[in-house]
C-alpha cells in the first residue's frame, strides 16, 4: 500500500509558517526566511531581569538604534546556521591549506625581513584586537532586537574569534611550531608603543552601554584596519617578494568582504526607517562623531608602525585615502551629518 | 531570603486584587474526582450571591461530569476550613475573598 | 625587535590542550584602560567568589575550524534526511498521524527554549569574567542556534500537511501550557549569569536533557519519523559538549571558593525541581502521544535520572559537599503518576491548545497497566474508562472553564499527595497580603526564596480572566492565541485523523 | 559506591558509520554492556569506558580524529576525563 502511496500527490495545506504567511503571502519560502523571522519572542516575559533595571528580558530599549520592525532587515547574504557553518569550514579548509603550503616550504620563514617584522609585530598581535570584536559582536546577539539582527551578529562574533584564530595560527608558524610569536605578539598589544591607542579604544568601546553603538565603532576601526593592512599591503607584498603574506592576507579582505555585506544593510535599513530614521541619523551622526576620529588616530598609530617596516607601502599616505572613502557613504546615509 | 539583584527589585504582583476591580477570583475543587484534572477558577463579584454563584459559575462546569447531581453537592470548605454555606449570602460575607480556595464534595 | 628568520627545521607540532589553550584563552588580556569591573559588571552581585578563572577546565577543545567542518558535515547529513523525506512524502508511512501531536508540543514548547538557550548563551559569551568559558559558551549559543533552525526546518514539511504546527512562536508567547516552559526559562534568564549557569548548564543540560531529548528522539525513531529522530540524535552530539560545560560549570565554581557551596545547592535544589517540573510534559507525551511508545516515563526515569545521576554523578558531587536535590524524594514518589496526571490536564484541556488528544483506547490502557503494576488500575485506569464510557454516550468531555495554575511551575495545580494520591496537593503562601497557591512543597519552597520574583508571573489563566488574551469568551482567545479550526480538541474527527484515514485509505485516489 | 564501580555510560547513534567505533570500544572495554533503543545503543560500564584512536582506526581502516566522536555521540554519563589525540576518557572522578 505505501508503495501506490508513493504515488500520489498529497496536496499542501499551506506553504510555509503562519508568521510568514502573513508577511508575504501563503508560499514556498526560504529556509533562511524561514529560520528567521519572528523567531524571537515579543510579549509577556514572566520576570524582569535582575541584572538591569527598567528592562525586559529582550527589550528594544537595549540600543539607541531601532526598527519600526525588525524583519525589515534581512541579511544579504541569508546566513542561517547551516549555511553560515558551510560557507565557513569552506573559509577555514581554505586557510588551513594555504597555511599547510606555506608551512611545507618555510615561506613564511623566508620572508623579508620587513615582511616578517610586519606579521610579528602587527598583523599576528590583531588577533587581540579580534578577540575584543568578539566580545563587542557577541554583546549584540544577546541584546539586539529581533532575530535577524541578532544572528548577524552571532555568526559575526564566531566569526572574530576565528578570525583570532587564524592570525594565532599564523603566529604558530611563523613561530616554527612554537608558541614564542604568540607571546611576541602579546607583549606588543599590551605593551607596544604603537598598538596601544588601538587598545585603548577597543578597550573604551568593549564597555559602552550601547550594543549597536559598540559594533558600529568596531566598525569603524575594521574600516581602516581591513582595507589597510590587508587589502592593502597585499600588493606590495606581491612585488617586494613576500607572496606568503599575500596569501595569508587573502582570506582575512575575504572575510571583510563578507561583513561589510550585512553591516553596510543593516545602517542602511536604520537610516531608511519609516518611524525612527530621524532618530536612527541621530545616533548614527552620534556614533561618527565619537569614534570615527578616534579609530583613525589609533590606526594612524598603526600605519606609522607599518611604515617604519615597509616605507615602500606608505601605509599611512593610503590610510588617510581609505578614511576619505568609508566616511563618505555612512555620511550620505546620514544626511552628511558627520565630519 | 529575597532576590539577588543589582538593582532594588520590587514589582507589584501581577494578579493583586485590585486589579480585578470589584470581582475576585475563587478556585473550586471537586474533592475526590478525578475527571478534572485540577481546581476550576472563575472571576466572579464579590456580592454575588453564594447561591447565584453555584448556580451561574460552579453547576455549568461541574456539569461536564454526566455524574454530577447539583443536589448532592455538600461538604463546601474554604481551604481546610469547613464552610457553613447560604444560598444568599454573598461570596464576600462569607469569607470567600480573592484567590481563595472551595472545595466541595458530591 | 628581532626581525632574524625562524629556521626552517621540522615544524614542531603543539599537543592540543596546548594548542587549544592559545587559540582561546590566550587570546584575553588584562585591561587597563577600564575597569574590569565596568567591562563585566554581573559577576559580584549573586555572591560567588572566583580566584582564578583560569581554573576552568576545557574537556572538548574545538576550534572554530574543526568546529565549522564537524557542524557543516553534521548537517550535511541531516539536510539531505529531510530533503529525502520530504520528496518521498515520508509524513504518510509515520505511525499515526496521532504521533505528531507530540511534534506539535515540541515545536511549540521546546523550539523557543532552544532559541532562548542561543539568546543567553550569547550573555555568558559577553559576561562571563575567564575566556575559556565565554569561548564554551559561544559554542553553545550558536549551537543552540542551530537546534532552533534545525526543528523549524524539519518540522516545516509537516507543517504543510497538518494542523497545529503554523503559529509555534507566537503560542510561546501566549498559550497556556506553554508559559510552563517559556517561565521555566524566563527565570533562568532574568537571574545573574552563575545562576544561568547552574539552572540550564548544569540542571538542564546534564541533570535532565537524557530525560527531556531522548525519549523525544527514540519515539520518534520508534513512529517512523526519521527527520525529527535525526535532527534529533545530531542535535544531541552538540548537547554531549553543552553536558561537559554543565558539569565543568559546577566543578569549577565548588572549587573556587568554599562559600559557593551553599549558593550552588540552593540553585542545584530550585532547579533541579523547576526542571523536573518541565519534564513533566514528556511524560504525558512518552506515555501517551506516541503511538508506538518506547519506554513508559517511569522506566526512563529509573534508566536516565535515578541510576545515571543519583547513583552515578550525586557521589561525585558528594567530594564537594554537594547533595541530591531537595525534593528528589517527592519525584521519585511521583514517577507512578507523574504522566497521567499531566496528560489528563491536556485530555481537560486539549480544546484550548493547538493539538489534539484522545482517551487511551483498551490496548493502550492494557500497556500502562503492565508499565504501572502497583498503582494504573487502582488510581488512573477507572478516570479513563469512565471517558470511554462517556464517548460510548456519545459525548466528549472536557473541562468547562480554566484551571487553577501554579504561581511558580504554571502547570494546572493536579498534582497528588505522596501519602494519598487520591488527593490533590494544595500549597499556598502568603506574601504582601495575598494568596499564592502552587502544586507541591517543590515549587512552595521556589516561590517562598523569593516571592519578589514569581509573583510578577504571567498567569495564563488569570490573563484571561482579566480579559488581556484578546477578549471575553473562549473564540476570541483561541483567535488571539492564533488557533485555527482543527488545531484544537479531539483526536477522533479532526482534520488530521479524517485526512490521514482518506490517504491512507486504499480505495480512494487524491490529488489527481 | 566508589569512582571505580559506578557505571558510567555512552550512548551513540546506531548506524554504519558507527560501526567501527562500536566495536573498538567493546573490544578496549571488556565489561562493557550494551542495550539498544531505537536509533541508539547505549554502552555501559563500571568506573569509565576509553575510547582508543588507533583501535577504531584499525577497524575502520583509515585515519580516524578523536574530534570525529562528536558526529557519533548521542549522550553520556559521566565525566570526559580526557580528551586528547589519541584517546577519550569518560569516568568518574571521585
Amino acid at each position: 500500500m505505501q508503495y501506490e502511496l508513493r504515488h500520489q500527490v498529497i496536496p499542501a495545506k499551506r506553504q510555509t509558517y503562519q508568521n510568514v504567511i502573513d508577511r508575504l503571502g501563503d508560499q514556498p519560502v526560504s529556509r533562511y526566511l524561514e529560520g528567521t523571522l519572528d523567531v524571537q519572542p515579543r510579549e509577556h516575559f514572566h520576570y524582569r531581569p535582575t541584572w538591569m533595571p527598567n528592562r525586559e528580558l529582550y527589550d528594544e530599549r537595549f540600543s539607541a538604534l531601532r526598527l519600526t520592525d525588525s524583519y525589515r532587515f534581512t541579511d544579504p547574504r541569508q546566513y542561517y546556521y547551516t549555511t553560515y557553518v558551510a560557507a565557513r569550514a569552506g573559509l577555514h579548509d581554505d586557510f588551513g591549506k594555504t597555511l599547510s603550503y606555506l608551512e611545507e616550504r618555510a615561506l613564511l620563514a623566508r620572508l623579508p625581513a620587513g615582511w616578517q617584522a610586519l606579521l610579528s609585530s602587527i598583523v599576528v598581535p590583531l588577533r587581540h584586537y579580534e578577540s575584543g570584536a568578539q566580545l563587542v559582536s557577541v554583546a549584540g546577539a544577546r541584546f539586539a532586537y529581533g532575530t535577524s539582527l541578532e544572528q548577524c551578529c552571532s555568526f559575526a562574533a564566531f566569526d572574530r574569534i576565528g578570525n583570532a584564530q587564524m592570525l594565532s595560527r599564523v603566529g604558530i608558524a611563523l613561530g616554527g611550531g612554537t608558541r614564542d610569536e604568540l607571546e611576541t605578539a602579546k607583549r606588543a598589544w599590551v605593551d607596544g608603543a604603537h598598538l596601544q591607542p588601538l587598545r585603548r579604544l577597543v578597550e573604551e568601546i568593549m564597555v559602552l552601554d550601547d550594543w549597536a553603538e559598540s559594533l558600529l565603532a568596531i566598525d569603524l576601526v575594521d574600516s581602516l584596519v581591513y582595507p589597510l593592512v590587508y587589502r592593502g599591503l597585499d600588493e606590495h607584498a606581491l612585488l617586494g617578494g613576500a607572496v606568503a603574506y599575500s596569501l595569508v592576507a587573502q582570506h582575512f579582505s575575504a572575510w571583510f568582504a563578507d561583513q561589510r555585506k550585512w553591516i553596510d544593510a543593516l545602517v542602511a535599513t536604520w537610516a531608511t526607517d519609516p518611524e525612527h530614521a530621524t532618530a536612527n541619523r541621530a545616533a548614527l551622526g552620534h556614533v561618527l562623531a565619537t569614534w570615527a576620529g578616534r579609530a583613525y588616530s589609533a590606526v594612524a598609530a598603526l600605519a606609522a608602525a607599518v611604515d617604519n617596516h615597509l616605507p615602500m607601502a606608505e601605509t599611512s599616505a593610503a590610510l588617510a585615502a581609505t578614511a576619505e572613502s568609508r566616511r563618505s557613504p555612512w555620511a550620505s546615509l546620514i544626511g552628511g551629518a558627520a565630519s | 531570603m529575597s532576590v539577588k539583584a543589582l538593582y532594588d527589585y520590587e514589582f507589584p504582583s501581577m494578579d493583586r486584587a485590585e486589579v480585578f476591580d470589584d470581582d475576585v477570583l475563587v478556585y473550586v475543587h471537586w474533592e475526590g474526582n478525578p475527571i478534572f484534572c485540577s481546581a476550576a477558577c472563575f472571576r466572579v463579584p464579590k456580592t454575588m450571591p453564594f447561591g447565584e454563584f453555584v448556580t451561574s459559575f460552579v453547576v455549568p462546569w461541574a456539569e461536564s461530569d454526566p455524574d454530577f447531581d447539583p443536589e448532592r453537592t455538600q461538604h463546601w470548605r474554604l481551604f481546610n476550613d469547613p464552610l457553613d454555606v447560604a444560598d444568599t449570602k454573598s461570596l464576600a460575607d462569607l469569607g470567600i475573598g480573592h484567590k481563595t480556595l472551595l472545595t466541595f464534595a458530591a | 625587535m628581532s626581525t632574524e628568520s625562524p629556521s626552517a627545521a621540522p615544524r614542531k607540532k603543539l599537543p592540543l590542550k596546548e594548542r587549544y589553550a592559545l587559540l582561546t584563552r590566550d587570546l584575553d588580556w588584562e585591561p587597563s584602560y577600564v575597569d574590569r569591573e565596568q567591562l563585566y559588571p554581573f559577576t559580584r552581585y549573586e555572591g560567588i567568589k572566583i580566584h582564578d578563572w583560569d581554573g576552568w577546565q576545557d574537556p572538548f577543545r574545538l576550534t572554530v575550524d574543526a568546529y565549522c567542518k564537524y557542524q557543516a558535515e553534521k548537517d550535511k547529513r541531516l539536510y539531505a534526511v529531510l530533503d529525502g523525506f520530504a520528496q518521498g512524502q515520508g509524513h504518510l508511512t509515520l505511525s499515526d498521524a496521532s504521533y505528531l501531536n507530540s511534534i506539535k508540543l515540541f515545536i511549540q514548547g521546546v523550539t523557543p527554549l532552544e532559541y532562548a538557550a542561543h539568546r543567553h548563551f550569547a550573555f555568558l559569551a559577553r559576561h562571563l569574567e575567564g575566556p575559556a568559558p565565554r569561548f564554551a559558551a559561544l559554542c553553545q549559543s550558536i549551537d543552540e542556534l542551530r537546534h532552533t533552525q534545525t526543528q523549524i526546518h524539519t518540522i516545516s514539511n509537516y507543517n504543510k500537511y497538518y494542523s497545529g504546527f503554523h503559529s509555534w512562536s507566537k503560542m510561546h508567547d501566549r498559550v497556556w501550557y506553554l508559559a510552563i516552559p517559556k517561565s521555566f526559562f524566563d527565570d533562568a534568564m532574568s537571574a545573574g549569569p552563575f545562576e544561568f549557569l547552574i539552572s540550564i548548564s548544569f540542571s538542564f543540560e546534564y541533570l535532565l536533557t537524557n530525560l527531556l531529548f531522548v525519549p523525544f528522539m527514540s519515539g520518534a525513531s520508534f513512529n517512523g519519523d526519521t527527520p525529527t529522530m535525526s535532527f534529533g540524535f545530531s542535535a544531541q552530539s552538540d548537547e554531549s559538549r553543552h553536558m561537559t560545560l554543565g558539569l565543568e560549570a559546577i566543578k569549577f565554581l565548588l572549587e573556587q571558593d568554599e562559600d559557593n557551596v551553599p549558593i550552588i545547592q540552593d540553585w542545584v535544589d530550585k532547579w533541579f525541581w523547576r526542571a523536573y517540573r518541565v519534564s513533566a510534559l514528556v511524560a504525558a507525551m512518552m506515555d501517551y502521544m506516541l503511538p508506538k511508545p518506547v519506554m513508559s516515563w517511569k522506566e526512563a526515569f529509573e534508566l536516565y535520572f535515578e541510576d545515571q545521576m543519583l547513583s552515578g554523578l550525586f557521589p561525585d558531587l558528594d567530594f564537594y559537599g554537594i547533595r541530591p536535590p531537595r525534593h528528589v524524594d517527592d519525584a521519585i514518589a511521583e514517577k507512578e503518576h507523574l504522566s497521567h496526571q499531566v496528560y489528563k490536564i491536556f485530555h481537560n484541556f486539549s480544546s484550548v491548545a493547538a493539538f489534539t488528544t484522545k482517551t487511551p483506547d483498551d490496548a493502550h490502557l492494557d500497556w500502562l497497566s503492565e508499565q504501572y503494576p502497583d498503582t494504573f488500575d487502582t488510581h488512573h485506569r477507572p478516570t479513563w474508562e469512565k471517558h470511554q464510557r462517556v464517548e460510548a454516550g456519545g459525548r466528549r468531555m472536557f473541562f468547562q472553564g480554566l484551571p487553577q495554575q501554579c504561581q511558580v511551575c504554571q502547570l494546572a495545580i493536579s498534582f497528588t499527595e505522596k501519602d494519598d494520591p487520591g488527593k490533590l496537593s494544595f500549597r499556598r503562601s502568603e506574601f504582601r497580603g495575598e494568596t499564592f497557591h502552587t502544586c507541591s512543597d517543590g515549587c512552595k519552597w521556589i516561590f517562598d526564596r523569593e516571592p519578589e520574583k514569581y509573583v510578577q508571573a504571567w498567569l495564563p489563566v488569570h490573563q484571561i480572566l482579566k480579559g488581556d488574551c484578546g477578549g471575553p469568551t473562549i473564540p476570541d482567545v483561541l483567535a488571539w492565541y492564533g488557533i485555527q479550526t482543527g488545531d484544537n480538541g479531539e483526536y477522533t474527527g479532526s482534520p488530521d485523523e479524517q485526512f490521514w484515514r482518506a490517504w491512507h485509505d486504499p480505495s480512494l485516489k487524491h490529488g489527481e | 559506591m566508589n569512582a571505580a564501580l559506578r557505571p558510567v555510560s555512552i550512548d551513540l547513534q546506531e548506524s554504519e558509520e558507527n560501526r567501527a567505533l562500536i566495536e573498538a570500544i567493546e573490544a578496549d572495554n571488556p565489561e562493557v554492556t550494551t542495550r539498544h533503543l531505537p536509533g541508539l545503543i547505549k554502552l555501559q560500564a563500571p568506573g569509565q569506558i576509553v575510547i582508543n584512536r588507533e583501535s577504531v582506526e584499525e577497524r575502520l581502516g583509515h585515519e580516524w580524529e578523536t574530534g570525529e566522536f562528536q558526529l557519533a555521540i548521542v549522550s553520556y554519563t559521566g565525566n570526559v576525563s580526557e580528551w586528547d589525540d589519541d584517546q577519550i576518557i569518560v569516568k568518574w572522578e571521585h
